[in-house]
């Protein structure tokens, strides 16, 4: 009978990832066909490239610990917002001052644009975040001190 | 907004991510947090088979070690749950889906043997390729609309394309499969019920919780 | 609210009894009465009580006490009008309860009883299904709502007649007895109440009988719309009557091809209730 | 249907392009047996989905796809050695960086020491890489015997952190810059052992 060969099949978590696979493959097709999509204009936090600038792209204007206008949800929620984006450290600020080409290293550091939103505003993501990889970590120490122990 | 799980009864604002607590999220968060408590406080049943043909038995034995570290995993597997419940962001949301995924591997993964170890490392496997239509469902909602907040979202006031949708079912389906395997593995065979519970708790939960989702957005 | 709850717990009981009595006149058996399942309960409530040396003790005992509070959560949703969703929520929950029933004992066919409750979990999809299908027409999901809207418009139940038979699908799989009921076939012993005895078993039955009325409830509330009282439980030992037929008639599918049938049927489901989408 | 009024505008096109790239991806992954290789594509495939983040086009953007670039390291690392576990690979001795003219050379120890104090200064996420490429540099080329509890540790303390500033950072926002600094240094703590980690599995002199 047709239902147990397909239950012989789903039975098997061997099978798993290839069913898997399959149906975010026709979901792939799917999307492809309802394209194209409308691009929402009215987006948060807009990028802007500002030519000629030393923290390009990620020059949000203002000078340091001055607040810049930043384009979030719930503005009420995170008065501080804008801050952390004119703020940068001595030495990136340095860094700024030296070179065309360092915009992306200015985001490593702590005040750079990138942060604002990370840490800010969006704060609750990249607490979920770490969380992940906290996890993930352990189950890798985990097996791996097992063997080792062995 | 449309009340899929009732009116929210009070919010809780993290700058752009706000949770928010419904009658349904916040039935839902309470059951996780019973079970996580269980988890937290019970101790795993001992399991004992009778040797055939006589009164003698034996009695499995698991590390201390094992123990401890499933039940680690299946609280944090009980917190990512119950973020997963309340949270009123799209991608907050597949976060902390993500999370719940990464830790049933977890939970199956400790067990020591080679059968369970390639269960855990195919549901690991599914796993991951989950979050590419989870994460691309809430990239596209955010492009499409300009917003994550579900609260904004529930206005109506601009069409989430369908595709999205499914993306973030299937994304879901993905993330959550490794209960619904488990009668192959032995995992069901080791010592350790709260810590297994938590796994198909969570994969339930996340499964209701992107039901509300997809009728609210 | 007490008494209701009372007499949702012993109406249920009656409920799962006329189901065995039913049955048993189909294969021609004289069966037991039909206050057998109140009797099991109050026999269970006297009897001796501990918890096994085996056992996990906290979950063994929360998952009763759990059992019976979800099902009374879910009365008072029902009773109060609330959302179909908490309702749902709460019976795709009552697998962690059998799963916690099952394992937390450390009886192996406890044990399975557990597992093939949680892979079937496919059963549960055509559910949501029919809450969407609902929800395309009704705009709500309140109860209270849904029984307004068919008063207007007439029982659900000619409007989406696929998605009322989804949901029948789904109360004949928490039927014992029935075609999908894996989870306490006659292999497995008594499934995942194997160890549960005593008070514990007694608790069990409550949440059974209470189980029973309000899924009953819900269907009939959903897809008839608001009765007065007498006409519901009459409607609702009907429905049961052609569950029993079903369950009498049908053999019990074998684990995994119970899953897929599920599976195919939720399958079905989503793609009617994605016309029916694109329609509206 | 489809075609007609919606225009064919960027957004589109490029996820035209990414979901091709995932469809390819996935057909792959179904047809695949070898337990190795689909980890492989499926890092393959993530890489689509991270195209999809970064067609939102804005600063947005940028904070999902930290996020999501994470999980989907994450996942790969416990995966990985989930997969040496479950084919039964034995810890293969690697043989260190052969890179020593003497003996005792400090050569290994200036340079990792140098990366791990450039790391430092910049600090966050780029710092916490370079930080950890030193330590891996100086694991591979010195005896080590894992010390996972350390590690363990510094990683609890950084996700620790991190939490506690993002509380910082939602309760007293007055007090941001003490928020940003204990996130910057979690984050540079928690990129830091994650590559310690690497270079410890990496292999060990026999």
């Amino acid at each position: 009978m047709i239902i147990q060969k397909i239950s012989r099949v789903l039975s098997n978590f061997d099978n798993i990832l290839p069913v898997f696979a399959a149906a975010c493959a026709v979901m792939s097709v799917i999307t492809l066909l309802f394209l194209p999509f409308v691009y929402s204009e009215d987006q948060l936090y807009p990028k802007k490239i500002v030519a000629g600038s030393t923290l390009n792209p990620y020059d949000r204007g203002g000078p340091p610990f001055v607040q810049a206008e930043i384009v979030s949800q719930y503005p009420e929620n995170s008065p501080s917002a804008g801050f952390v984006t004119a703020y940068l450290t001595p030495f990136s600020l340095f860094l700024s001052k030296q070179t065309l080409y360092m915009g992306t290293t200015i985001v490593a550091h702590p005040g750079g644009i990138l942060d604002e939103i990370l840490y800010n505003t969006r704060g609750l993501d990249t607490v979920v975040e770490p969380s992940i990889l906290f996890v993930a970590f352990a189950i890798a120490a985990y097996i791996f001190r097992r063997e080792e122990h062995r | 907004m449309n009340e899929i799980g009732g009116t929210p009864l009070f919010f809780l604002e993290f700058g752009d991510i706000v949770v928010y607590f419904t009658p349904f999220t916040l039935t839902l968060f309470i059951l996780a947090l019973i079970f996580t408590v269980f988890v937290l406080v019970s101790r795993p049943e001992r399991q004992i088979d009778i040797a055939f043909g006589g009164d003698a038995f034996y009695d499995k034995v698991i590390s201390l070690s094992e123990l401890r570290f499933r039940r680690f995993m299946s609280i944090a597997c009980g917190l990512a749950c119950m973020g997963a419940m309340v949270t009123g962001d799209v991608f907050d949301f597949t976060l902390f889906v993500s999370l719940v995924g990464i830790c049933n591997v977890g939970i199956v993964a400790a067990v020591k043997s080679r059968h369970v170890q390639n269960a855990a490392y195919q549901y690991g496997l599914v796993a991951l390729a989950g979050t590419v239509p989870l994460f691309s469902a809430a990239a596209m909602v955010a492009a499409t609309t300009g917003t994550l907040s579900m609260l904004e979202l529930a206005k109506n006031a601009v069409e989430i394309p369908l595709a999205a949708r499914a993306l973030l079912v299937l994304g879901v389906m993905g993330e959550g499969m490794a209960p619904f395997y488990a009668a192959k593995a032995e995992m069901f065979r080791a010592p350790g019920a709260p810590y297994v519970i938590m796994c198909s708790l969570s994969s339930l939960l996340i499964f209701l919780r992107v039901a509300e989702v997809i009728l609210l957005l | 609210m007490i008494a209701q709850l009372l007499f949702a717990v012993f109406f249920g009981l009656l409920l799962l009894g006329i189901h065995r009595k039913v049955i048993a006149r189909i294969q021609r058996r004289p069966g037991p009465p039909v206050w057998q399942e109140i009797l099991h309960m109050l026999k269970f409530s006297f009897k001796t009580t501990w918890v096994p040396k085996t056992a996990s003790a906290i979950l063994f005992v929360g998952v009763v006490l759990v059992a019976i509070g979800i099902w009374t959560a879910a009365l008072f949703v029902v009773l109060s009008g609330g959302s179909l969703l908490i309702l749902f929520a709460i019976y795709m929950l009552h697998k962690i309860v059998e799963h916690g029933f099952g394992l937390s004992s450390g009886s192996p066919y406890g044990k399975f009883g557990g597992v093939r409750s949680v892979i079937s979990a496919a059963s549960e999809i055509p559910l949501f299904v029919s809450v969407a299908a609902i929800a395309i027409f009704t705009h709500s999901l309140l109860i209270s709502d849904i029984i307004a809207y068919q008063a207007l418009n007439g029982p659900l139940l000619f409007t989406i007649p696929l998605a009322a038979v989804a949901m029948y699908v789904v109360l004949l799989s928490k039927m014992p007895f029935g075609p999908f009921s894996i989870v306490e076939s006659k292999e497995l012993v008594s499934g995942y109440k194997t160890e549960h005895f005593g008070l514990w078993r007694a608790g069990l039955e409550v949440c059974n009988g209470l189980k029973t009325y309000v899924l009953l409830l819900t269907f009939i509330l959903v897809f008839i719309g608001g009765l007065p009282i007498w006409l519901i439980l009459i409607v609702m030992v009907l429905i049961l009557v052609t569950l029993s037929f079903v369950c009498a008639l049908s053999p019990m599918l074998s684990p995994y091809d119970s899953v897929t049938v599920q599976t195919l049927i939720a399958g079905i489901m989503v793609a009617y209730v994605a016309l029916l989408g694109v329609m509206s | 249907m489809i075609w007609d009024g919606a225009i064919w505008n960027e957004y589109s096109v490029g996820l035209a392009v990414a979901f091709t790239c995932a469809l390819i991806g996935f057909a792959a992954l179904t047809i695949e047996r070898d337990d190795l290789h689909k980890l492989l594509l499926i890092d393959l495939v993530e890489t689509a989905s991270l195209a999809v983040i970064a067609l939102v086009g804005t600063d947005l953007a940028e904070a999902l796809i930290l996020p999501g670039l994470v999980v989907g390291i994450a996942e790969l690392l416990a995966l990985s050695q989930i997969y040496l576990t479950k084919e039964g690979y034995q810890h293969n001795p690697v043989k260190r960086l052969n890179i020593e003219v003497m003996m005792i050379s400090p050569a290994p120890v200036i340079i990792s020491t140098i990366l791990v104090v450039y790391g430092i200064i910049l600090s966050g996420f780029t710092g916490g890489g370079i930080a950890g490429l030193g330590i891996v540099f100086f694991l591979m080329s010195r005896s080590f015997t894992g010390d996972f509890h350390v590690l363990e540790i510094a990683s609890g303390v950084s996700w620790a952190l991190w939490v506690a500033s993002f509380f910082v950072f939602m309760f007293f926002p007055e007090w941001w810059y003490l928020a940003l600094m204990g996130s910057a240094i979690g984050i540079l703590l928690k990129v830091i052992t994650k590559m310690s980690l690497v270079g410890a599995m990496w292999g060990e002199p026999e």
